[in-house]
Order: C-alpha cells, then sequence, then structure tokens
C-alpha cells in the first residue's frame, strides 16, 4: 500500500507528542545521515537513526512504535555530537520510548531476570535501563 | 588539596575495587577526597525529555549536598560526573526550570558547585608531571589501549574536558605513569551501556569492535576511567572466542588501579577479583 | 511659499494593502504649501513618473515629496523625474511610509495609516527649507588597481587594461595564476589547467597597460572613488622596475605609491583546514587529504609528476574515498553554506584517478550531488556510468587510520545500511572558506564583509559585482564560493563597472553633505576625529575645519560634535530638524 | 555616431531585453555608446518581470526590476525595439547590418497615453502568455463556473510595463476574428487603434552583438505522465509565480485555478524533463530547487495551515545564503522535502494524485493535492537557432548559445563581435545573468575602446 501523506498526517498527535518530549525541531533534520553513519548500535538496528527521524517526518511515528531501532539507542550521544544541524536524536529516541512506555508498559520484565546478572552488573546499568526499559 | 568527593552507587558496590584505588591513588599525590556526608543515587542516567524535573530531582540533590560541603565535587564514576555536570548545567541556564525544581527539592541551589571528573582535577589541578614524580614502579613496557567510553566526552559542549574526536588524557596519564598507550581509532566509541542489561549479544559486538582495534595496535591490555565500560569491556570477552575465532583476551584494568601500582601503594583492596579477564598473569610478567 | 506636490504610491497592495490610501490623501491636503496631493498604483512606473511630471508642469510646482518606499529604492528615480520636469532634484524628498510604515504595522491598518500621515507631515516641514543645490564635480584618475592574480583577477586586468587603461595587478605571491594555478584540469575537458592558464598569465604579463606586482601587498588605501591613493609593498622585487626601483638592493621590500579611479578585488579563497574535522582525523593521519592536495597529485608539475600515490608509503591506492561536505552545510558545528564546487571537483577527481588507476575502486559520499552547470549534470553521470564511480548518498561520520589503512565509517541512507570503507587514501572535499587576510584588507578598502568573511556585494541580485563603497568592485571567490566560468565572467562584468566609470570625464558628487560655516567655527577641531570617513581637516592657516566634499558621506556625525553649530549638512540643517520635529508634535 | 573614423560602428545591438540583456544595455550605454535593444515581447523585463518575489532574500521582483526597466526606457542612448524581431544579420565584427522587424500592434503607440481604457473594454477574456495562459474558475452569471483566461484581446504586460503600450492579440480579437467588435477604438480618447497597422522593418548598423535571448520551460504537454498539461490544477513554476504575485492575476491571494479554492496541500515537483536523458534533456536546470523552495515559502506565508511538499532528487542550493535558504524553508515554514522523482499524477475526483517515493525510507507515498506545480525543464528561448543561423554562431544539441571556451570565454562566442549573457548560454540565476550582462558589456566596452572610446563620453 501506497502511503498517504496529507497536512494532518504529517502534524499528527503522535508527531506533536515526539517534538513535545524531545524538544527537538524535526523538521531541522536534513537528512544527511551522518547520525547513522556513526551510530556504534546502527549494525543491530532494524531501521537507521537517520530513518527514525525521516518517519516522524512523514508522521509515520506508529511505524517506529515496534522497532527495535528505538530500544538500541545507548544514547551515546555520538550523532548528536557530529549532526550538522545540532539535532539531539538520542532525545527523540527517549520519547519514543516513552511514548511507547506509556501505551504498553515496560519495555522490559525485570521479574525475569536472574538475581545473579543483578548481582554482578554493575548499579548504573541496572538502574540506567530501569530507567530507559521501564516507566 | 581537599575535594569534596561522590563516589555513586557503582563505586559503592561492584566497583568497590576501582573505588579504593582512587581514593588511595589521589591521596598518594596530595588530592585529598573528602566523601559527601550524605548522598544518593545521582539517577544512573541524565534524562532526555523535556519534562525531567522528576528525574532531575536526584541529582540536584546530590550537588545541594555538595555545595553544602564545598565550591567543587568530583566522581570518579563517569556516568555520575555525566549526570551530575549535566544537571547542573541545566540548572544554571534555566531559571524558570530552577525555581521548580528548588521548590521540589526544597533548596536554594543555583548551580554554585562546580562538577569535575577525576581525571579532570588530576590533569589540571595535580598535573600528570607531578604524578610522574610520583612514580615508584613504572609501567614499564605495558602497551595500553586508553578507553574513554561516551560519558565524559558528550555532549561536548555539556560534559568535555577534552578533544571529543581524540581524547589523550588518560594517554598522557599513562605516558606518566610510564606505560605506552597505543594510538587506536576506537578509544570513544560507545561499548553498549546499560543495553548489556537488554541486549547483551549486541554490546559484545560493540565490544568486540573497540577490543579488536585496540588489539591490531598492539594493545596488551585496556584503562578505562568507566565502571560500566571496564564492566562491557570486560565481561563481554568471555563469550567473544565463540563468535570471532581467534579472539585473544585482553585484561581491562580501572586507571586508578594501574595509578595505584606504579606509585607502588597496597594494591590488595583493588578488587581484582571481579575482573572476568585474569589481570594477574600480565601483571605478573610486568613485574608489577 | 513653496509650492508642493505630494504623490502617494500603492506599491501594488503593499502599502495600499495595508494603509489606507484615501484617508492619507484627504489629511495630507490640509498641510502648509501643498498643492496638490496625488496617489497612483506604481508611482515608479512610466504613466507614474508622467503624473508626477504632468503635475509639476500643471500646478507649477517647485518642489515634491513622493510617499513611497525607503529612499535607497527610488530617491533616485523620482529625483530624474523632477529634474526633467524642471525641478531641482534636492527639493525632490521620499518619505519612506512601505518599510517603515505598511510592511511593519501589517495588522494595524489604523496605526499604519497615521503614521503614513505623520510621516508625510514631517517631510512638508523639512521640504519647506530644502535649498536648491548642484552636484559637484571632481577630477578622475583613469588607471585602475586589480588585487589578486588569480583568473578573476588577471580577466579583470586584461578587460581594462584591453580598453586602454592602465592597471597596476597586485598579487601576494611570487606568481600570477592563483588557485586556479593549483588545479590538475578543468571540469569538462580534461585539458590541464595549466596550459589554458599560461596563456592567459602570458598575455597579462605582457600587456603593455598591466604594471604586475608579484610578492606584493596593498599596505595602505586612501582616497575615494576616481581618487584613490594606494601603496603597495613589494617584497624581494623580481628584476628590478624601471625608474621606481633603482637603486634598491634586492630584498628589501620596495614601496609603491599608485593614484587609482577604481579598484577591482578578486583575492579568492582558502580551504577549511582539515586539522578541524577531528571526526575525519584531517591532519592526524597522512593518507587523510584535502581537496588541493589531490590537485597536486594530479598536476603533471606537481610533486609526484602527476602519479596518483599516497602520502604515506607512495603506493599506488586501490580504493580511494572522497568525503563531501567536509564543514559545509554545517551551520551547529562548521560552515553553514554548500561550497558550491566540491561535487564538481570530487566528480572530476574520481573520474581522473579511474583513468589512471582502472581497477581502483573510487567512492564518494555525498548528501546532494550539486551539478547544476553547462553540461555538469552530464559529467557527473559519465563519472558513475562511464568510470564506475560509485555514489554513496549519506555523510560520513569517521575516519581512522587502523591497521595500515584508512577506514571510513559512512551510511547508505538509500538502503538504510551502515557501510565501512577500507581506503588507501581518504579525500575530504572541505569547505571553501573567506581568505583568513581578507578582513584586514576589507577595513583597508572599508568594505563590508559577511559573517563568513566574503565581501558583501552592493545587491544580492541586481549588484553582484559592485561592493557598497563606490569606486569598489568585487570579482571571484573572494565574494563567494564559485566556479571558473562564474569567476571569468564576473571579472569581465567587474571590469565593465570599471569601464564604465572610467568613460566619465569627471566624478560627480552629491551636494547633501556637511559644509563648514566660516564665520562662526571656531577651529576647535573635534570634528576632524569625529568624521569616519577621514573627510575633515583644519585650514592651514585659516584655523578653521573643512571638508573634502569627495569624501564626506553626509553622515552627520561632525555636526553633533560641534560646538557652535558651525558644522552643517545641507539640506539636512538643524533648523529643519527642529521644524521636522514640532511638526510631528 | 554610427560611423566612426575608421569605419568601424560603435553602435551595439542586444538581443533580448531580460535582466541580462537590460544589464549589458545599461552598462554599455551609460558608458557613451549607443544600443539597439531588440524584444519580442512588447515591454523589457523578460521573464524576471513574471516573478513575484526572488530568492534568497524574497525582494519583490516589480520591485527590485522597476528601477532597472524604468531606466532602460528612458536612457537616451538605448533605442528600444520591444514587440519586434530579428530578421537578418550579416556582415562581421565593426560592420554588422541588422534588419528588424517590429510586429504590428494594432495599437500607435506614438499616439497612445496608455490610460488603459481599450483594456477596460475589451470584451475578450483571454489566456495570456504573460500569465502562463492560466485560465481560472469564473462563476457565470447563469451560477455556472467556467475556466477563462486571465488577460484581455488588447494588453500590456503589467501595470509597470515599460513601454507601457497595449497590442491587440489578433487570435483572441474578436473583431479581427469574426469582423465586429472596434469596442477598443471606440473608447479610445487619443485615436491610436489602427486595425490596419502593417509590420516595420528597421536597418541597423552595429559593430558588435550581445545575445541575451533567455529561456523558456519545457512544455507540460510533453510530460504525459504529469498529466501532460491537462490537469488545470496542474501548473507550471511560472504559472505560479503569476499566482503568488500582488500584481498577478489573482492579485497575490492563493488560489487554485480549478475552483477557486484555497489549496491546503501543495506539491512541488523538481526535475520535470531535467536529468532524464531518456524522456527529457539530460541536463539540471539549476534554479528550481531555489525557486520551489521559495515558491513553497511564499505560499506558506499565504497559506498558514497548508502543507507544502517538494519532491526532489538531490536538493541543489549552492549560491550565496541558498543553503541556509533551503534550510529555513525546512525549519520555519515546515515545507516537506521529499527525496525521490515523481512518476505519476493522476486526477481523482477533485484531487489530484501524486504518486512518489520517500527513498529515505524506502516507501511508496502518495499525496492528495490540491494543487500541483511543475518544475519543467529549462530550455532555450524560441528563435534561438534562427539566429544562431544567421549569425553562424554555434548552438549545442539542446539550442543554448555554445561559449568560445566553457571555463576561459564564457561569454564570447567563436563569431567575433559576438557575445553571450545571461539564460541563453543555460540556466542560470538572476545574480549570475545580471554578472553576464555586465560581463558581456565589458567585453563589448574593451573592443570598441579600441576602435577609439565613445564619441559621446558620459557626462555623469
Amino acid at each position: 500500500m501506497r502511503v498517504r501523506l496529507s497536512g494532518q498526517s504529517v502534524h499528527n498527535e503522535l508527531v506533536r507528542r515526539v517534538e513535545e518530549y524531545s524538544g527537538q525541531d524535526l523538521m531541522a533534520c536534513y537528512q544527511c545521515g551522518k547520525c547513522a553513519a556513526g551510530c556504534p548500535v546502527a549494525f543491530a538496528m532494524d531501521m537507521l537513526p537517520s530513518q527514525v527521524i525521516r518517519f516522524v517526518q512523514l508522521g509515520l511515528v506508529d511505524r517506529l512504535l515496534d522497532s527495535k531501532t528505538i530500544w538500541l539507542c545507548a544514547a551515546c550521544q555520538t550523532c548528536y555530537t557530529r549532526c550538522p544541524k545540532g539535532v539531539d536524536l538520542s532525545r527523540i529516541m527517549e520519547a519514543l520510548r516513552e511514548i511507547v512506555m506509556f501505551e504498553k508498559g515496560s519495555y522490559i520484565n525485570y521479574d525475569a531476570i536472574s538475581p545473579r546478572d543483578v548481582m554482578e552488573w554493575p548499579q548504573q546499568a541496572f538502574i540506567g535501563g530501569f530507567r530507559k526499559y521501564a516507566v | 588539596m581537599k575535594v569534596s568527593y561522590f563516589p555513586g552507587c557503582t563505586l559503592n558496590t561492584t566497583g568497590k575495587g576501582f573505588d579504593n584505588a582512587v581514593r588511595a591513588a589521589t591521596a598518594a599525590v596530595g588530592l585529598e577526597l573528602i566523601e559527601l556526608a550524605e548522598w544518593n543515587c545521582c539517577g544512573a542516567t541524565y534524562p532526555l525529555i523535556v519534562d525531567n524535573m522528576l528525574e532531575l530531582a536526584a541529582p540536584a540533590h546530590v550537588l545541594v549536598a555538595a555545595r553544602n560541603q564545598g565550591s567543587t565535587v568530583t566522581t570518579a564514576c563517569t556516568t555520575c560526573y555525566n549526570v551530575l555536570k549535566r544537571t547542573n548545567k541545566f540548572i544554571r541556564e534555566h531559571p524558570d526550570e530552577r525555581e521548580r525544581l528548588n521548590a521540589f527539592i526544597e533548596a536554594e541551589y543555583q548551580g554554585e558547585v562546580e562538577v569535575k571528573d577525576i581525571l579532570h582535577l588530576l590533569r589540571d589541578e595535580v598535573g600528570f608531571a607531578a604524578v610522574q614524580e610520583k612514580v615508584q614502579r613504572p609501567l614499564k613496557d605495558l602497551k595500553v589501549a586508553c578507553y574513554y567510553g561516551c560519558m565524559v566526552l558528550r555532549p561536548p559542549a555539556e560534559v568535555a574536558y577534552d578533544d571529543p574526536d581524540h581524547p589523550r588524557s588518560l594517554d598522557d596519564l599513562m605516558t606518566a605513569l610510564g606505560a605506552m598507550p597505543v594510538d587506536y581509532p576506537h578509544k570513544n566509541e560507545c561499548c553498549g551501556a546499560y543495553l548489556t542489561v537488554s541486549a547483551p549479544e549486541v554490546t559484545r559486538e560493540m565490544v568486540y569492535t573497540i577490543l579488536k582495534s585496540a588489539q591490531l595496535a598492539g594493545a596488551q591490555a585496556v584503562v578505562t576511567n568507566c565502571p560500566l565500560c571496564q564492566f562491557n569491556l570486560d565481561k563481554r570477552q568471555a563469550e567473544m572466542a565463540q563468535f570471532h575465532a581467534g579472539f585473544q583476551s585482553l585484561p581491562v584494568f580501572y586507571f586508578s588501579q594501574l595509578m595505584g601500582l606504579a606509585l607502588g601503594l597496597d594494591a590488595s583492596e583493588y578488587g581484582w577479583e571481579r575482573h572476568y579477564i585474569d589481570v594477574r598473569p600480565l601483571l605478573n610478567s610486568l613485574g608489577l | 511659499m513653496k509650492r508642493i506636490g505630494i504623490f502617494v504610491c500603492h506599491c501594488g497592495t503593499n502599502i495600499a494593502g495595508t494603509i489606507d490610501i484615501a484617508r492619507v490623501i484627504e489629511e495630507i491636503q490640509k498641510f502648509p504649501e501643498v498643492v496638490c496631493a496625488l496617489d497612483y498604483k506604481y508611482m515608479c512606473s512610466d504613466p507614474g513618473q508622467q503624473l508626477i511630471r504632468d503635475h509639476i508642469r500643471d500646478d507649477k510646482l517647485d518642489a515634491l515629496i513622493v510617499a513611497a518606499c525607503s529612499p535607497a529604492m527610488h530617491e533616485t528615480t523620482f529625483r530624474k523625474t523632477a529634474a526633467t520636469a524642471g525641478v531641482n532634484p534636492y527639493q525632490t524628498e521620499i518619505a519612506n511610509i512601505r518599510e517603515q510604515s505598511s510592511w511593519v504595522h501589517q495588522k494595524q491598518r489604523e496605526a499604519a495609516t497615521n503614521k503614513a500621515i505623520e510621516t508625510i507631515r514631517t517631510i512638508v516641514a523639512k521640504v519647506h527649507y530644502n535649498q536648491s543645490l548642484v552636484p559637484f564635480y571632481l577630477p578622475l584618475v583613469k588607471r585602475a588597481l586589480v588585487i589578486g592574480g588569480g583568473i578573476a583577477g588577471m580577466q579583470a586586468a586584461l578587460d581594462i587594461a584591453d580598453a586602454g587603461y592602465p592597471v597596476v595587478l597586485v598579487e601576494q605571491s611570487s606568481g600570477l595564476g592563483g588557485r586556479m594555478g593549483q588545479l590538475s584540469g578543468i571540469y569538462l575537458n580534461f585539458e590541464a589547467a595549466p596550459d589554458l592558464l599560461s596563456q592567459t598569465i602570458e598575455a597579462v604579463t605582457h600587456h603593455p597597460n598591466i604594471q604586475v606586482l608579484t610578492n606584493a601587498e596593498v599596505t595602505q588605501v586612501g582616497g575615494y572613488v576616481g581618487n584613490f591613493t594606494v601603496h603597495v609593498e613589494q617584497r624581494t622585487p623580481e628584476p628590478p622596475e624601471p625608474a621606481s626601483a633603482t637603486g634598491v638592493v634586492p630584498g628589501n621590500p620596495v614601496s609603491y605609491s599608485f593614484d587609482i579611479g577604481a579598484i577591482v578585488v578578486a583575492t579568492g579563497y582558502d580551504l577549511y583546514r582539515k586539522e578541524r574535522l577531528g571526526e575525519y582525523g584531517g591532519g592526524r593521519y597522512p593518507d587523510v587529504i584535502d581537496g588541493l592536495q589531490f590537485e597536486a597529485m594530479l598536476r603533471r608539475d606537481g610533486p609526484t609528476g602527476g602519479l596518483i600515490r599516497r602520502p604515506s608509503d607512495g603506493r599506488i591506492p586501490k580504493e580511494v574515498v572522497w568525503v563531501q561536505c567536509a564543514g559545509s552545510r554545517d551551520p551547529e558545528l562548521h560552515m553553514p553554506y554548500c561550497s558550491k564546487v566540491c561535487c564538481m571537483y570530487v566528480a572530476k577527481q574520481a573520474m581522473l584517478y579511474k583513468r589512471q588507476v582502472p581497477e581502483g575502486q573510487a567512492t564518494v559520499f555525498y548528501i546532494d550531488i550539486r551539478s547544476q552547470g553547462k553540461g555538469y549534470e552530464e559529467f557527473v553521470q559519465r563519472a558513475m556510468t562511464e568510470h564506475d564511480v560509485l555514489y554513496v548518498r549519506g555523510k560520513a561520520s569517521k575516519v581512522f587510520q587502523e591497521d595500515g589503512r584508512v577506514k571510513v565509517w559512512g551510511v547508505d541512507t538509500l538502503t538504510g545500511l551502515p557501510v565501512e570503507v577500507e581506503a588507501d587514501l581518504v579525500v575530504l572535499a572541505t569547505a571553501t572558506v573567506a581568505r583568513s587576510d581578507a578582513q584586514e584588507l576589507g577595513q583597508r578598502l572599508r568594505i563590508s564583509m559577511d559573517e563568513h568573511g566574503f565581501f558583501n556585494e552592493a545587491h544580492p541580485k541586481l549588484r553582484p559585482v559592485e561592493s557598497l563603497t563606490a569606486g569598489v568592485f568585487l570579482a571571484g571567490a573572494a565574494q563567494f564560493p564559485k566556479d571558473i566560468p562564474e569567476t571569468v565572467a564576473q571579472a569581465s562584468a567587474a571590469a565593465s563597472k570599471v569601464l564604465s566609470l572610467f568613460s566619465q570625464r569627471q566624478m560627480v558628487q552629491e551636494p547633501t553633505i556637511a559644509y563648514v560655516d566660516p564665520e562662526i567655527c571656531s577651529g576647535c577641531g573635534l570634528c576632524i576625529p569625529a568624521c569616519p570617513y577621514e573627510a575633515r581637516t583644519m585650514h592651514e592657516w585659516r584655523h578653521i575645519a573643512v571638508v573634502n566634499a569627495a569624501l564626506c558621506q553626509g553622515c552627520g556625525a561632525c555636526t553633533v560634535v560641534c560646538p557652535n553649530k558651525a558644522c552643517q549638512v545641507r539640506n539636512l540643517t538643524p533648523v529643519q530638524i527642529l521644524a521636522m520635529m514640532e511638526a510631528y508634535l | 555616431m554610427a560611423d566612426a573614423e575608421n569605419g568601424y560602428s560603435k553602435q551595439v545591438l542586444i538581443v533580448g531585453a531580460g535582466i541580462a540583456g537590460m544589464q549589458a544595455a545599461l552598462d554599455i550605454a551609460n558608458s557613451g555608446y549607443q544600443v539597439v535593444l531588440v524584444e519580442q515581447w512588447p515591454s523589457i523585463g523578460g521573464h524576471m518581470h513574471q516573478l513575484s518575489e526572488t530568492f534568497p532574500t524574497l525582494d519583490c521582483a516589480q520591485c527590485i526590476l522597476t528601477p532597472r526597466t524604468v531606466d532602460v526606457g528612458r536612457h537616451e542612448r538605448i533605442a528600444l525595439y520591444t514587440y519586434s524581431e530579428i530578421e537578418e544579420i550579416s556582415g562581421t565584427v565593426g560592420d554588422f547590418r541588422v534588419r528588424i522587424r517590429r510586429k504590428p500592434a494594432y495599437v500607435n503607440w506614438d499616439l497612445c497615453t496608455a490610460c488603459g481604457a481599450c483594456t477596460e473594454a475589451c470584451p475578450q477574456a483571454i489566456p495570456v502568455a504573460f500569465d502562463r495562459e492560466l485560465e481560472l474558475a469564473k462563476v457565470m452569471a447563469s451560477g455556472k463556473v467556467r475556466l477563462v483566461g486571465t488577460g484581455k484581446a488588447i494588453y500590456t504586460l503589467s501595470p509597470q510595463a515599460v513601454p507601457k503600450k497595449p497590442v491587440i492579440d489578433v487570435r483572441y480579437c474578436t473583431y479581427f476574428q469574426k469582423g465586429k467588435c472596434r469596442l477598443c477604438e471606440k473608447v479610445c480618447p487619443v485615436g491610436a487603434i489602427d486595425y490596419e497597422q502593417q509590420p516595420k522593418w528597421i536597418e541597423e548598423r552595429v559593430g558588435a552583438i550581445i545575445l541575451a535571448t533567455g529561456y523558456e520551460l519545457y512544455p507540460l504537454e510533453k510530460l504525459g505522465e504529469y498529466g501532460a498539461g491537462q490537469i488545470p490544477d496542474v501548473i507550471d513554476a511560472l504559472a505560479m509565480e503569476r499566482l503568488l504575485s500582488a500584481s498577478g492575476p489573482t492579485a497575490g491571494v492563493m488560489r487554485r485555478p480549478s475552483d477557486g479554492k484555497e489549496p491546503k496541500e501543495v506539491v512541488w515537483i523538481q526535475c520535470a524533463g531535467s536529468r532524464d536523458p531518456e524522456q527529457g534533456m539530460p541536463y539540471c536546470s539549476k534554479i528550481c530547487c531555489m525557486y520551489s523552495a521559495k515558491q513553497a515559502m511564499l505560499y506558506k506565508h499565504k497559506v498558514h495551515d497548508g502543507q507544502a511538499y517538494i519532491f526532489y532528487i538531490d536538493i541543489r542550493s549552492a549560491g550565496k545564503r541558498y543553503e541556509e535558504f533551503i534550510q529555513r524553508a525546512m525549519e520555519e515554514d515546515r515545507v516537506l522535502f521529499v527525496r525521490g522523482k515523481v512518476s505519476k499524477v493522476f486526477r481523482e475526483g477533485d484531487k489530484v494524485m501524486v504518486w512518489g517515493v520517500d527513498t529515505l525510507t524506502g516507501l511508496p507515498v502518495e499525496v492528495a493535492a490540491d494543487l500541483v506545480v511543475i518544475s519543467p525543464a529549462m530550455i532555450p528561448s524560441e528563435g534561438t537557432r534562427k539566429l544562431a543561423t544567421m549569425l553562424g554562431v554555434e548552438v549545442d544539441e539542446f539550442g543554448w548559445w555554445t561559449e568560445r571556451d566553457g571555463n576561459l570565454a564564457p561569454l564570447e562566442t567563436k563569431q567575433p563581435g559576438v557575445f553571450l549573457a545571461g539564460a541563453g548560454i543555460g540556466p542560470k540565476d538572476i545574480p549570475e545573468a545580471v554578472s553576464q550582462g555586465s560581463g558581456a558589456a565589458g567585453k563589448v566596452l574593451s573592443l570598441l575602446s579600441r576602435w577609439g572610446g565613445p564619441s559621446d563620453p558620459a557626462s555623469e
């Protein structure tokens, strides 16, 4: 199916929420791809970081909600550091995670984690992960 | 020189050895760390959504505690550094949010504390030359790959005290300690951070990129300043050979451990037992 | 009593869309001395001007006010209109009701209308006191100075010299040719640039009307259009120039002084320093070079004799990567603008590389391919189809050296894949930037520059080769990055402006400038440092201040500092200003 | 002053009075030489005259152009022949003989006072070239909506036209077609209408020639996949300029042709016939990216709740402040740039469907548009080839003038004394065309001064 674009669809409620949560101007991105080129996790992603912005620009936020990419962003800020337009992509990723978790609850089931792992993990990984993956 | 010290949760638990080494090594070069009288978890990640009041409360609280104790606060945990530094900057630059936050944590804080990473203090306040003078047992012949991770480099405008593309503070410290830092290109690549809890296999590949590059450059060991990086770089090597034939493991040190050793301090409490890749053969071979 | 006519322009809907013209007309008719008040859709149009002329004749007007756009736009137009109908042009004033009223108060019809009426009221008060003036005539030196011996400067010099006027061409380096001399071949034909260029250099060097000063710098510029005094200093002179350089020991700087009528600035560009691109390893890795370094490699007279060799070990590179927009289109970290020429020279370099190393692989990382020029698109297509240059759409993020190779991390945004290329050589198409010494020269010449250090043209569309300083013209990349044909055309255009100027018998100067009332001047000298145009001196023996009419721009700075009101600007006297204030209040 | 002591003519012929030709004419005339300026349209200013605002400053085209047209129109050393064509040229540098044919305007311009009564009285609303033959919806007395042209059979190009003199388009004039009407004749207060007027021929001798013949747009009819010019709400870029222009047929109010409604979804299609060696022209038309961004911006300034899309292959904004301009369109005016060439445009109900792709996400996309603006390839203006044959000057396979050397002699031809300027050489923007106009003038001035310089040096 062709994707129908319209003024309404490209400015839908989800787009507004992404912009509000992230505080980023999505239209500032001119799709050069430098974020994707430098992203250390891009190899494992199902869509490129630059494509995440692109989907939001096209009003297709819903297609991002099932994407692995938003959960693989490690917020390392390599993208933001090199972005020629100063777009903080990690904030957009976080906004998307928030939106998903608001609808579907936590991404990770902490009950299923083995106590041994928890003992082993540095606190910051555990707490940090908890804050990224759970409501 | 006396400085307030915020250990943070990790250095208080799994990173105890790092912490012990930091305290001993800094003391040996005249930097006296005074632990904050009361402190709490900084939150472990800097919140990235706009409405972040709730998550800024914890680091703000730490900053207030630091303010009550002095003008500068330091930490050895790079994550804590990143969170505190950015929170402080946010408070300084956003008067409206600052007021809301102050109301929330019942404080009057304007961002007056300076947050400095311990490595930054060592470089600029103590000076690596001064460190070098105190070296008892130079880490001669140790080819080490310095690994900086993300937290002290990015975003550069907020946290960096080093070149985000080609940082050198850790390399310079190692040189001062008598080691030979190798030049390799991925000292600033992300190790995967908290993905370690959700996607360990992804972390493994990220770690591989870094370690392979370090090995190509001839490194015998990796040294880092971040407890989560240390864990990822160290722990993920266990199953590495399964996926990357011929992979040779590399011990992963904290800089403070090597610093303590070079300064000739008692290193028995440096948490060697928590290393996944045994560091002792290498240390023995170097006579340390 | 004056007989004033007021002409209110609608400017289409620009003014009439906001301002109630009918009410304006009704009100301004009541002002003193106003004989007629009319409106028209476009007062600047032929019929609009005819309307003015008709009323000058029929209503016997001796002064007029056009309420329209900024005087910068049409003051000259309407003053000429007045002159053709027999009214002294300096009895014509503009009331700016567009920029200062309709445009800035678009949503406040009432307020904008009132403001327009008040604006016109003040101008009526001013015109009451306007004097009829005549322009000054000044001498004109018909010799041109061209700064910069690149292709732009040489072309401008040739065009002016061909027309019979003497030209002084000042070049900072030891030879002519500029950046073009550093290039291997031109985009579309692979004729070596030096061959084409050498003909031009030859023509310039042997032209009887051109005096070439290499190793030379313009150190001082005084005077004004038609009458500049220019000092040039030449280091280690070439075989001594006749007369002026006799008796000078080689190696010592020689100073020249020229009387000059017009100046062409053609100082060219620099490349953004690759060291500033940390993520691309610029300056760290020997096999990461910039576009001009690759050009040098392609040049038969270059350091490698035209052979492509990688700097680190002299081997033939089998994989070469070009990274486009290295520092361009990057408002956050580097330069916000597009450097214009990179896409084309990269395509050319990749093609030349493939011709020399047919089994090699050439990869170009780009964001948008910008091949807009005659034959340019076809050229890039040929690079892809005939020479198998691989274009990858995505900005590279990191370049690093590992295991003896230079690796490039990029992305192909079209497949959505992150990619890595193990290269032997990486060429960074670094941004084209203003020369580091442009600022200094700009100050010397009193011409303005933009925030990036490129010289400002007088109007971005219609006056592209003029600076805002009369008599100083621009050519080539000193104004903004441009390619060779554009540079050459612009150089001829600058020459044309010089030739137009030189075709006059003498210089004409506006009379609306400052004067000193000798009866009142106490010779305190305060006005001398106050004048930003150095138009003031103290008369040698009368001990009063005098105005150099050619330099004075009528800014009024002197009138403010003068304690005795001896300094006044013609047709903008304190009496007039007070009258205007009074009219408004 | 045509004949100088050595027999060379120091008069200059300039063909085309667009911005390039006008600039050249002014520079030469201001230097004291006589210029013959020939223009095929009834008045001067060329395509720039049709534009609304100009990139990247958004200066109103009329505002900055009018001083130039007025200067040219009243210049004592410029002989202006509008509504005229070059019929014959012979001779060589220094001694060209030119025969100019002045088309009958059916109005005696010497008598005409440009009062406009004729145009107002003319009953024939016709599509006019100046408005790109736009037809706009009009509610008839019967209540039916019909598409009608925006001009009259007797017209001037614009209120600011120079010269502001009307011409009759005989193809539409009721009198010429049906033998009766003569309304214009009745209302003309000075008796300037002359239905019997014949063409006039003018002979001139000139020493040098500047060809500033300009461009046209590739016809929509040749773009079958984009509706072949048959869909009223699919218009070309110059038509959009007219719709946006304050002095255009809608007085700058944003209306779509088919029903006069304000379009809420507007699509721009780049590279329509450009960069297409198979179906269209292989070259890039250079200015479309910039003017489309400008139009989208101006559209958004008029219709705040509208959505603008620009389908493109590569964004080409290489010029001073051009890149910044594009980014402003994206950021401030929320123009959505979609990377991918449009494949098909068709009518569906009262919408125009646009089928395209977003190559960055890999998704096929469609827009149900209210108005589609096509950026057709630029092509050389009609008559260029004929002129080329007469002069023995080369044109390339597409009909653009061929320079003596593309790099180092971009304004010269291989024919001595014949120079080039503006978009007749190939697509270019206004500052470039102006530079070239001055540049060609510079070349001519150098040449003329070798023959002794102006006999009447400019006094100013």
